[in-house]
């Protein structure tokens, strides 16, 4: 067994209302970012996992956003290994 | 009328709740959500407000997959009637005994105030004590009560008259400035397909007397009361 | 350290390895004078070990050894046949009649909401609510005092948003309502936001339990969060001037608020209590587990002894240092009675708690900290509770605020244009118009027992079972204190007083926070010890004794401090819900009747900040026998079922508590029509702030009882006008000068005005 | 300029309390698993900006996170043009 990080972003479904992320593009409109089109809010969870292989890993963070991370009615999810995102950090 | 009140863990209209019950002359019980086997003593069931494991995550969400809530699907299904305010709204649509799902209010913030609410329905057993089209005061306190499903299911619910409360004005008229929440149709209360299950955001159990601004919750207690009592004379 | 005294040899207590040597540096980090580190050598009789430097250093802060104010505070009144518990413990508590207890306390977060003003204020909320379940009251109410800066700043309007949402938040979320409170917007609190939260818990009174720590051999118990990194040094850091960058360097002293774990420690906690199993509880608030644990050994006369290796910690590797200062949220220290251990963990394994035993009481009067049996602290209890030295300074006046308090203000009793847009623009002012957008995010209703909401005067829960009710409000005018500590604090007194009576309830006690600079100036020690004595004359006078509070110093930036802002917290009792009114008027026709004497005053009044962005002058003057009469002249009337509404004249005089009461709550809001004829300048009349006065209304058959009663108590009282029908506008007349507006264009002013500026899409100037 | 699609993520910084990720974790382990050993829960922001190069949309959504879409007092972000994560999807 190891322990795997894995990453699950949950995201609003397309065509549903996303009232965090319209007040946010909103605000970025407003203060000087006209280029912005678009923005849509979703949750990034971590997660620590004790699991025999990457597969098994993902499998079950996957079972776990099926049982309770995401709502299917108003969300869409994805699963991944964390790794650090390219680009620009804090 | 016996009545268990589920508490899960940040319950907290658990107990105005039990008090309301009473007010009406029905006896509450509260029942924890880890009890097993609890639910088979009761006429019906309520899901009381507040945030339940901190409605982290989604609101309802931990909730709903709690050891008690087996047997409340269990209960609805065989007919008993569920009555889910506010987290218990959330953890119900969570649960899926109810369609759709409560989103964060379209402002962003916490909604605090008393609203005024017309009553679309008089025939479940939640409403016959109100007239059709009355309008009624009562607060509602949520930061996430905003009505959604798509679109299908919002046709179906408005087809087949599921929609039991709906956010007006003084007037009676569901207007934008009198919806709180961003709720599609200014929805503030639905009931499943069999009747039986309702779900709503307004808070009737904390309109029970003046003295708190409002009695105009009353009548939905008295209303369960009474169509429990007309069920069983019915049946008898 | 060169200068230590000769340390005897106590090889037992040894510093851990790693630590670093105590150095002058080290000290002054610490928050200690070199006279104060000498006397800790005197009490250990060696040098300390950075664990005890620690230890003293947050046991002798400002926040919980009231080094500069303890000694003005003795100079309060605590003691009325009512009080069951004044100052000392986690709340004050007082008798409320059939059987009832109420407790209450009010505590700032001022620092740590300058810092981060969201987590900031949810956990003060957060503490307020442990300190007075801790007693054993069930939390009923929150009321919440805020002061920011002007709205025009973007940073301002970022502090607001996120202390509003953190007290909601938290409060809501616990499921406690929100009953009032207040805010107040002027230049004076930029950079330096005020956050005061005050609790009222209810309790039969037999359910009082104190925090300490008796009976021999009792265990000790952690419950509730995990101690983690976060807010070590608090309470020190409290109590330090902000500076430019200390944005940077606080940043791990931000705690986060978890309120689903409060609610699950106050069920347990009330649940503890209930069942007999305890011996104390006690909150672990500012300086955490040390604070706590000394404090209850020091109240019982005993010692305790804790294992740091036991206390359930949330990261790896912590020392003893950081987990006995850690200000970790949602903790508790409770005392249990020896062999009812399990009972405790059932209890807390029912409310899916964690409780884990850390140490036990001890005989020795020692304050002893093991880790992994070594011992690592080991001072005398006493001495580190009740021996941090306490300092009378030299207060003396700033001549700037003699000077400014001297300041003619005659020419601004003349008009400045079309005074009926005066009218509006102050009353549209944000310290004026309504706060429903900050109290519309705050549940008012939940527990159902709220009998009059925020919005008015204060805010009422009735108590279930019986005839009576609990009213609270907080008050306090920072300007008029600024002006003159000793007049303002007064004021502040009366003017909550004044709100007690205006919803039918008897003034019965008082908290307070005193919102100060740094009392080691002259003449902010001055402003100090000044607000004290005029509270202590104004708590006399009112017989409303303190049964508790905070201090807050240091609220300065860049040198710059606060107004001198001492923050009344005031509860008062209701016989009789059925006499409760409010301040809206109720029917077209009724009498409008002006209680209290209109003058020509208007230092530090709004309309002076508004029109001429001046803060000057001498604040109204106040007279407490007056004040007394005018309070129980209103409560006959009240019990006597005469009135339809009560109103008090606050901020914007006369002009806008009459608009204030025909605007109500906004549902459905009537007209007035006022005629006066005052021999004193229309804007004195209007816009002054002259203490003492109370707007009602009444039936037109009830008039002359009203003023026959008056007269009884010697308050001066007249007929003024009447209640009209909304359509029919809002005028008031004084000689030949008028202000008129229709209703609407009140309503707009008053209920648009923060909505108009905080809803408006975020602006980068 | 062409439409680049960003991914912001927001995350509690290290130390603090995560009182949501906290929760998940109880739930998750009583839901039946114990393997979980840890959780974080953060934001995951979507941005579709008007850009003319890649270099060009990070600076800009870096800029948005320092001026709004992170608070620096309790969380770190990282920005990065989306992709689909490797892995499970729903
Ligand atoms: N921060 C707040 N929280 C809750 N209620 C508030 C707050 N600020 C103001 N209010 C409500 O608005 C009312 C009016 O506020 P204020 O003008 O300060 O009243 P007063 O002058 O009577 O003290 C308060 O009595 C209170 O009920
Ligand atoms: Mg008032």
């Amino acid at each position: 067994m190891s322990r795997y990080h894995l990453e699950v972003r949950v995201k609003p479904r397309p065509g549903l209302l996303d009232p965090q992320g319209k007040a946010i593009h909103g605000a970025l409109r407003s203060l000087g970012w006209p280029e912005v089109d678009d923005v849509r809010v979703g949750k990034a969870i971590y997660l620590y996992v004790d699991a025999s292989s990457e597969k098994d890993a993902i499998e079950k963070a996957t079972a776990m956003c099926r049982k309770l991370l995401a709502n299917p009615v108003t969300e869409d999810f994805e699963v991944a290994l964390a790794g650090r995102l390219q680009g620009a950090r804090a | 009328m016996k009545a268990a009140v589920i508490s899960f863990p940040g319950s907290n209209g658990d107990y105005d709740l039990y008090k309301a019950v009473q007010l009406v002359g029905g006896t509450p019980t509260f029942v924890w959500h880890r009890d097993k086997g609890a639910l088979k003593a009761y006429e019906a069931v309520l899901l009381p407000g507040g945030f339940s494991y901190g409605d982290y995550l989604r609101a309802g969400a931990i909730a709903s997959l709690s050891p008690i809530m087996e047997e409340v699907v269990a209960f609805a299904k065989a007919g008993g009637p569920v009555v889910g305010i506010c987290n218990g709204f959330q953890t119900l649509c969570e649960a899926h005994l109810l369609p759709g799902a409560l989103i964060r209010n379209e402002a962003l913030r916490f909604a605090s105030k008393h609203v005024r609410v017309r009553v679309e329905r008089t025939d479940t057993a939640f409403t016959t004590d109100y007239a059709k089209g009355q309008v009624l005061s009562i607060p509602i306190a949520h930061g996430e009560g905003n009505y959604e499903a798509d679109k299908g299911t919002l046709e179906r619910l408005e087809g087949e008259g599921r929609v039991v409360f709906r956010y007006v004005d003084a007037a009676g008229v569901a207007t934008d400035a009198a919806n709180p929440n961003g709720s599609w149709h200014n929805i503030a209360g639905i009931v499943n397909e069999a009747g039986n299950v309702i779900g709503m955001m307004p808070h009737p159990e904390r309109a029970m007397e003046t003295i708190v601004g409002s009695a105009d919750g009353r009548a939905l207690f008295t209303s369960l009361v009474g169509s429990l009592t007309s069920s069983l004379a019915g049946s008898a | 350290m060169s200068n230590a005294a000769t340390p005897t040899a106590d090889e037992m207590v040894a510093p851990r390895p790693g630590d670093p040597p105590i150095t002058a540096e080290l000290v002054a980090d610490h928050g200690l004078s070199p006279d104060e580190y000498e006397r800790i050598q005197r009490i250990l009789g060696r040098d300390a070990t950075l664990t005890e430097l620690g230890i003293f250093s947050a046991m002798w802060s400002e926040h919980c050894g009231y080094k500069n104010s303890r000694r003005l505070l003795r100079l309060l009144p605590t003691e009325a046949p009512w009080v069951i518990q004044g100052p000392g413990e986690n709340a004050g508590v007082i008798d409320v009649g059939d059987g009832w207890a109420l407790a209450f306390k009010i505590e700032s977060h001022n620092h740590p909401s300058a810092v981060e003003p969201y987590q900031g204020a949810a956990t003060g909320v957060g503490g307020i609510l442990r300190d007075v379940f801790t007693m054993g009251a069930r939390p009923v109410a929150v009321l919440d005092s805020l002061r920011f800066g002007d709205l025009d700043s973007p940073r301002v309007r970022y502090l607001f948003g996120g202390v509003v949402s953190g007290v909601g938040d938290y409060g809501n979320c616990v499921g406690i309502p929100n009953i009032g409170g207040e805010v107040v917007f002027d230049r004076g609190y930029e950079g330096n936001p005020i956050v005061n939260a005050m609790c009222l818990g209810l309790m039969k009174k037999e359910e009082l339990i104190t925090a300490s720590a008796t009976g021999v051999g009792n265990p000790l118990m952690a419950v509730g969060s995990r101690t983690g990194r976060d807010g070590i040094h608090g309470a020190t850091f409290a109590s330090e001037e902000l500076s430019e960058g200390s944005d940077e360097s606080s940043r791990p002293q931000v705690q986060v608020g978890d309120p689903f774990t409060e609610k699950l420690l106050l069920e347990a906690s009330l649940e503890l209590i209930a069942s007999g199993a305890l011996e104390g509880i006690q909150d672990m608030g500012a300086a955490g587990i040390t604070s706590s644990a000394s404090e209850m050994a020091g109240r019982a006369g005993n010692g305790v002894e804790l294992e740091m290796k036991q206390v359930p910690t949330r990261e790896r590797g912590m020392t003893p240092y950081e987990i006995l200062l850690s200000e970790s949220q949602e903790r508790m220290l409770v005392v249990a009675k020896k062999g009812r251990e399990d009972q405790v963990r059932d209890i807390l394994t029912k409310w899916e708690l964690e409780a884990a035993e850390i140490g036990r009481v001890t005989d020795d009067g020692r304050f002893r900290i093991l880790e992994d049996g070594a011992v690592v602290a080991d001072i005398p209890v006493l001495p580190l509770t009740q021996g941090c030295p306490t300092y009378e300074r030299d207060g003396v006046e700033s001549p700037e605020i003699q000077a400014l308090r001297a300041t003619d203000l005659s020419e601004h009793l003349i008009p400045q244009g079309d005074l009926t847009k005066t009218f509006l623009l102050l009353l549209g002012s944000p310290n004026v118009a309504s706060k429903r957008w900050v109290y519309g995010q705050y549940d008012t209703t939940i527990r159902t027992s709220t009998a009059v909401r925020p919005g008015g005067d204060a805010g009422v829960i009735r108590i279930r079972g019986t005839t009576r009710a609990v009213a609270a409000t907080t008050d306090c005018n920072g300007r008029f204190v600024y002006l003159e500590p000793r007049v303002g604090a007064m004021i502040a007194l009366a003017e909550a007083a004044r709100n007690l009576v205006c919803v039918g309830a008897l003034p019965t006690a008082i908290t307070n926070n005193l919102n100060f600079g740094n009392p080691l100036k002259p003449h902010i020690y001055y402003q100090l010890r000044e607000a004290v004595l005029g509270m202590a004359a104004a708590c006399e006078a009112f017989e409303t004794p303190v049964t508790g509070g905070n201090v807050s110093l240091y609220n300065e930036t860049d040198g710059r401090a606060i107004y001198p802002t001492p923050v009344i917290g005031m509860v008062g009792v209701i016989e009789d819900v059925s006499t409760i009114i409010q301040h809206a008027f109720a029917t077209p026709g009724d009498d409008i009747v002006l209680l209290g004497t209109n003058t020509a005053e208007l230092g530090g009044s709004e309309y002076l900040y508004v029109t001429a962005g001046l803060v000057a002058g001498a604040p109204p003057a106040v007279d407490l026998e007056s004040e007394r009469a005018l309070q129980q002249a209103v409560l006959a009337m009240i019990r006597a079922k005469l009135l339809r509404s009560a109103h008090d004249c606050s901020e914007g005089g006369l002009a806008c508590a009459l608009a204030e009461s025909a605007l109500g709550d906004g549902d459905a809001p009537l007209g007035v029509r006022v005629q006066l004829d005052d021999e004193v300048r229309p804007v004195g009349v209007l816009f002054g702030e002259a203490q003492g006065r109370i707007v009602v209304s009444c039936d037109p058959g009830r008039t002359d009882e009203v003023l026959r009663i008056a007269t009884r108590y010697e308050v001066p009282a007249r007929n003024i006008g009447k209640v009209t029908r909304g359509d029919e506008g809002f005028q008031v007349t004084v000689r030949d000068a008028s202000v008129s507006a229709s209703v609407a264009a009140l309503s707009d002013a008053y209920f648009g005005a923060l909505p108009r500026i905080m809803d408006a899409p975020a602006k980068d100037d």
